[in-house]
């Protein structure tokens, strides 16, 4: 059923705005459309690793890209990264904190005996990358016990909102949909390894549309799309 | 209220998930009511084994659940494999998985309270029933059956319930395809992991909702009915 | 037909030890609470199987535990009337009474008509078994049963759930079974009157074992069983047919060898058989005829047996032309008579003390209500 | 002591309309199955609100619908044995007797021995329920409510889901309660053999509504009530003394305004009262005094009330030095007889036809069993 | 067999999953039995209502319900708020939380098994119970509850496995923090989002599968004890 018709995207949950509206604006100009399916990248992965009818694969970081590379699951020459992302810190748009990001800024202060929402540091990559960054910055130690792991970024974004945790570390494209919470700084680019999208074709991928599809997304029509949401653009705009 | 208004995209979803839930019931009963039978009456060596493994779903967090079935039931899975090549059934990635999915994980509040139903059924009628001439399948299909029918409805109904509040397993054994696999549940899920999707979410959730309610009703009439009909004599 | 028992069951302290033959008519298993009737006729319904032995009914082998026979209960052909209806409560009564026919081979089926307007149960026949008084469901079981064209009833003290008045409504239709169907009945019961009423032959057990078996007539005059039956029990069970029928005063007479008696009126016609059970604490013994007493039966007898004394009371048999009485009389009354084996005697009974006295009555009513 | 009722409840078609008052001993409602008689009982224990009415026991009020009145159930203060023992299941046979115990006033409590020992149960107390018999159970659930220290026993048909023999242990403790304890008891029966052996007063419900009530001896012996109370109904209730014991003949000889009159064996000391209940159909008139029979008692009485017939029989009160007595005779009797209002005859009575011939012999010896 | 090995971070979860269940089980019980006997034997207007609103967990993806747990049991939710300022009772980010977490989606199943066993009970023992002077509450104490004991132990048991399982709406509500929040199904669920994390995920779901396992057997044992002890009499 699903091979029949459209091609098959399976994309990280957090690109879904992007990706639905470049999707409607693909199937606008070409009357052509994917189907696209939002899981975590793990299960994705997991996925398309047991013989899922996915053309094109979109993970939130390199890790589970690699793991289906590994394993020759996706086409080695279609890979390539398509956005970067950052990561920032927020707070309720009602709080005083100020903080200024960078080497030995005393973050454990400013939580007080509140705590630090963030994606899960093992499982969720903004988790991994805000980690990686409170490391090199000097301030892990002091806040290790105090995070509040969440089982997504939007989870994390959420206990900053309702301000259950005072401070969070949440991907720029989330802090700026949500009104209720203000970034209160922006972490370094090289504070952490780069927060990276990959794309490939995966290797049984045999959908005529799908290579257009991932062409479309790199191309210059997809950009402002992606732009809007707060990604940055990484891979080289292809001309059809 | 225009917020409230479904998108086709979201309508499909409701309907998908209308579509799995009841599958799920439906091809789940037969089983259903095989295992209560067999916990209910059986005596036999590995009936504590049995009903733990039926229970297994339960305890296991969705994910696993899934990702086991998508280990046995995958297209590469043993089981999987042996299906579809021998049976042409192929669950992976289409709305028959995601209705396997939430068979597997209502199966055991649909065994329980099968088989509460069945422990309660007199058994001197089916008694009365082999003394008039009818073979046990007979009797069991005329007498015990009719007798465990509201206990049937309400495990058909919870397991309806859970079908469609069902998404952990569902999305990691089957994915979020729109059209195939992506229920109201799983629908909902995916508005929870983007900026802005609230109100999407919330709209959803109503539905869900709704939905589920109108069933618990529809069940209470229907169990109502049934429990006049066959009133004690 | 025949019937031919002989089994033994344990469970735990309790040992089933039964053995005995019985034919047509109704072969009547009585004895007390815990004596094992319903262990034996679920051994011959096929709910029990028996440790060891065989079950013969009609020559065909149902148990037999040194060949390995053990014919299911679905395939013996035996209709089972329990002690509560245990009608199906989805069903209506029209399909409960249906419910056995569909497994009878098309040319064995028996007509439903018949047997329901026999039971008066034709108005209940779209309602369901919850709303029926405890004598209709009971008619309704019954039903059920012969509608599955048993070759042999069992009936597990069928009336014992009722009261008094639902007794007498449904002792008559049994009675029926017996005598214008001629289906033969295994029947359960501890009530010596439906035992005497009933009865063809009659089978005593006590603590699992038979203490008594035979025609009913003559097990029911043994002095020796009083201790079993109780002090209600004994009594004579005397076969007669009616001679004519007194439409002013609403008596039947009934011949029997030992002559003549009047008993309340049996819608019977002349010549057709009556049975009659005389309890033995209902008869009077008399030195003389006596005169001018309001007891209409007055039946000359010779002595035959004195029982042993059980308190104040003592009983004694008599022989009337052949035809056996019996009388339950105190010591005192023994001793001021002086009366001894030999003797010749006289036994008063009154019509109004015959059993039964008002299903007779009853019977024509519910016959009535049947048409 | 003094029960006052005056009630009125519809449950869709029936209507319950009833009016009585009891007093001490035991009132007993009697009446046919639906008569009404459980609805009755539920309003005085608090089981059931009635529509409008009034229930007073002993002078407190418990119900006045008028005024808003409903004593909640566990306030009353009145004990209830039901048909069904309903023990809990859940406790021993120790922990149910004691339930009710905990919510009586220190002072007011009673000692449990004493009633454990008139039940005999004392070798169950540490058994479940699950495991007694139907009789032990009652007995047990007899205990049960005494031990709550009730103003008022209730018991509704506590005998009938018992067999014959099981019954016959239980009246003699019932009796005792009466007698000995002088609980006041209303109880609920469709028994007559019960009734007459028991009630104080006896209350006979039809269709809902008192068809009589007054002193048991008094409603008993009405002819006009056949129809109600059945065949077996009618009798004479007759309370006397004892007169003397005969040890030899296993009899006692009871002294009434009729005359001496001998029954089996009563254990109970000279000067004790005694109630006879004498059943219509076994009393044989006579036109001269007979000679020569077995039976013991022969009465002389006058014919005070023919009855009208019922089939071929007809009822005859008789009053006997100011005593009743009931006999049911054939129509043709009558005539032969040439029996009329005024006229002398003689009763005929065996002594072993006295109910209850053997829960007199029990009682001695459930007496020794609970010492 | 050195990878079934639980390091003492496992240990933590395994230990932590152990107390939050157990207390999710145990907290919800009275309100569990509160709700089984509204259902069971009350006749009132929003019978239905209640019957629905109990049945939500079920219906809804546990994620939403996680939502609605932090919008309402939340630091500024209404209800978490005043239980904070009245009574110090603070759910965000501590074990209690994931405990309510946990109990509010077992509480169908809890409340489904009570129900059916309150349906069951002979209410005549009651009103004998009520005629020896026993008020309500009394009768209720003394021979209503334990009657019924079978089913709150079914209903504890499922409870408590439900609970075992739970992670979806527990790590929405209150997160992920070794120690403090971080479950058994937490961690495997986290084991399961990384590359290679297949055997740690395997090892805990073992862990789990044990104790969910021996938790039914116990509780099939008590039930046969305690149906022993109150075998109809
Ligand atoms: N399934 C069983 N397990 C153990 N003992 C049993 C079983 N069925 C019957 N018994 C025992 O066997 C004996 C005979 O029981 P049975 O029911 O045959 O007696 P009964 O004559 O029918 O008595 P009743 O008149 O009370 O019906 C009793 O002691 C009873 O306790
Ligand atoms: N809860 C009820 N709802 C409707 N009708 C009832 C209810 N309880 C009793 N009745 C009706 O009231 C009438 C009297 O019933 P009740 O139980 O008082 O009679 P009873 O004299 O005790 O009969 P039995 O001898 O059979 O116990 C019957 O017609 C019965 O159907
Ligand atoms: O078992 Mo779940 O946590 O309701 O999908
Ligand atoms: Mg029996
Ligand atoms: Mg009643």
């Amino acid at each position: 059923a699903a091979e029949a018709k459209d091609p098959v995207v399976f994309a990280a949950a957090s690109l879904k705005n992007a990706l639905d509206a470049i999707n409607a604006q693909w199937k606008a100009e070409t009357a052509k459309q994917a189907t696209v399916s939002y899981a975590a990248s793990s299960a994705l992965a997991k996925q398309i690793e047991s013989g899922a009818p996915a053309d094109i694969f979109i993970s939130a970081d390199l890790d589970w890209m690699d793991y289906l590379a590994k394993k020759d699951l996706i086409k080695p020459d279609s890979r390539v990264t398509l956005l970067g992302n950052r990561i920032v810190l927020i707070a309720p748009k009602d709080s005083p904190v100020k903080i200024d990001i960078g080497p030995g800024f005393d973050l454990a202060k400013a939580l007080g005996d509140g705590r630090l929402a963030m994606g899960d540091t093992s499982a969720v990559p903004a988790g991994k990358y805000g980690k990686a960054a409170l490391e090199k910055l000097g301030a892990w130690a002091g806040v290790e016990k105090k995070i509040a792991q969440a089982e997504s970024v939007r989870a994390a974004l959420l206990l900053v909102s309702r301000g259950e945790a005072p401070l969070g570390i949440v991907y720029a494209t989330d802090a700026a949909a949500d009104p209720q919470v203000k970034i209160v700084g922006t972490f370094p680019e090289n504070s952490h390894p780069p927060i990276l999208y990959p794309i490939a074709l995966t290797k049984d991928s045999s959908h005529p549309d799908a290579t257009a599809f991932l062409a479309y997304l790199q191309s210059g029509k997809a950009r402002p799309l992606f732009e809007k949401e707060g990604f940055t653009v990484l891979s080289k705009p292809v001309t059809q | 209220m225009s917020w409230l208004e479904l998108s086709p995209a979201e309508w499909t979803a409701v309907h998908l998930s209308l579509k799995v839930s009841f599958w799920a019931m439906l091809a789940s009963l037969p089983f259903g009511i095989i295992v209560a039978l067999l916990l209910a009456r059986g005596r036999f060596w590995g009936h504590s084994l049995l009903n733990g493994i039926v229970h297994l779903p339960l305890v296991l967090p969705p994910v696993v659940t899934g990702f086991l079935l998508l280990i046995l039931f995958g297209r590469r899975g043993p089981i999987g494999a042996f299906l579809d090549q021998y049976f042409g059934i192929v669950f992976s990635f289409r709305w028959t998985g995601a209705a396997l999915a939430c068979a597997v994980m209502a199966f055991p509040l649909m065994v329980r309270s099968i088989r509460l139903s069945i422990e309660a059924v007199d058994t001197r009628l089916e008694v009365a029933a082999g003394t008039l001439g009818a073979n046990p399948v007979w009797v069991f299909v005329t007498v015990t059956l009719p007798l465990i029918l509201p206990g049937i409805i309400a495990g058909m109904v919870i397991a309806f319930a859970k079908a469609m509040g069902e998404f952990g397993a569902t999305i990691t054994f089957v994915s979020n395809i729109p059209g195939e696999t992506q229920t109201l549940s799983a629908a909902i899920y995916t508005f929870t992991q983007v900026p802005g999707g609230d109100a999407g979410a919330m709209r959803l959730t109503i539905v869900a909702v709704v939905i589920a309610m109108a069933a618990l009703l529809l069940s209470e009439v229907l169990a109502r009915g049934v429990a006049r009909r066959i009133a004690a004599a | 037909m025949s019937i031919d028992i002989d089994v033994t069951h344990r469970f735990g302290a309790f040992r089933l030890a039964a053995r005995f033959t019985g034919g047509a008519g109704v072969t009547a298993l009585f004895g007390r609470s815990g004596s094992g009737k319903t262990s034996l006729i679920n051994i011959i319904g096929g709910l029990l199987r028996p440790d060891r032995g065989r079950v013969v009914i009609d020559g065909v082998t149902l148990v037999d535990t040194d060949r390995g026979i053990f014919v299911p209960k679905h395939r013996r052909r035996l209709g089972y009337v329990f002690q509560e209806a245990r009608l199906f409560p989805h069903m209506s009564v029209r399909r409960n009474l249906l419910y056995g026919r569909g497994f009878v081979p098309a040319g064995e089926r028996v007509a439903v008509e018949p047997i329901v307007a026999m039971l008066g149960i034709g108005h209940l026949l779209e309602r369901r078994p919850a709303g029926l008084s405890g004598g209709e469901k009971q008619r309704v079981a019954i039903g059920r049963a012969l509608l599955a064209s048993p070759r042999l009833l069992l009936m597990d003290e069928p009336l014992a759930a009722l009261d008094e008045s639902r007794k007498g409504e449904i002792l008559p239709y049994i009675e029926r079974l017996r005598d214008e169907m001629r289906l033969p009945i295994v029947y359960v019961s501890h009530s010596v009157a439906e035992v005497a009423r009933l009865a063809t032959t009659l089978v005593v057990l006590n603590a699992g074992e038979v203490a008594a078996a035979g025609p009913a007539a003559e097990v029911m005059q043994r002095l020796d069983l009083s201790p079993l039956t109780g002090p209600e029990g004994t009594g004579a069970v005397i076969d007669g047919t009616v001679a004519a029928q007194d439409e002013r005063y609403g008596l039947t007479l009934v011949a029997t060898p030992a002559g003549e008696l009047r008993i309340p009126s049996v819608a019977k016609p002349v010549g057709a058989p009556v049975r009659l059970h005389i309890r033995a604490r209902d008869v009077m013994l008399a030195d003389r005829r006596p005169e001018g007493l309001s007891a209409l039966n007055i039946i000359a007898g010779v002595i035959a047996e004195i029982g042993s004394p059980v308190g104040a009371a003592v009983e004694i048999r008599l022989d009337c032309q052949g035809v056996p009485l019996v009388a339950r009389l105190t010591r005192l009354s023994l001793d001021r008579l002086g009366l001894a084996p030999g003797r010749t005697v006289f036994a008063v009974v009154k019509a109004v003390s015959f059993l039964p006295e008002e299903p007779g009555k009853r019977e024509g009513s519910a016959a009535d209500a049947a048409d």
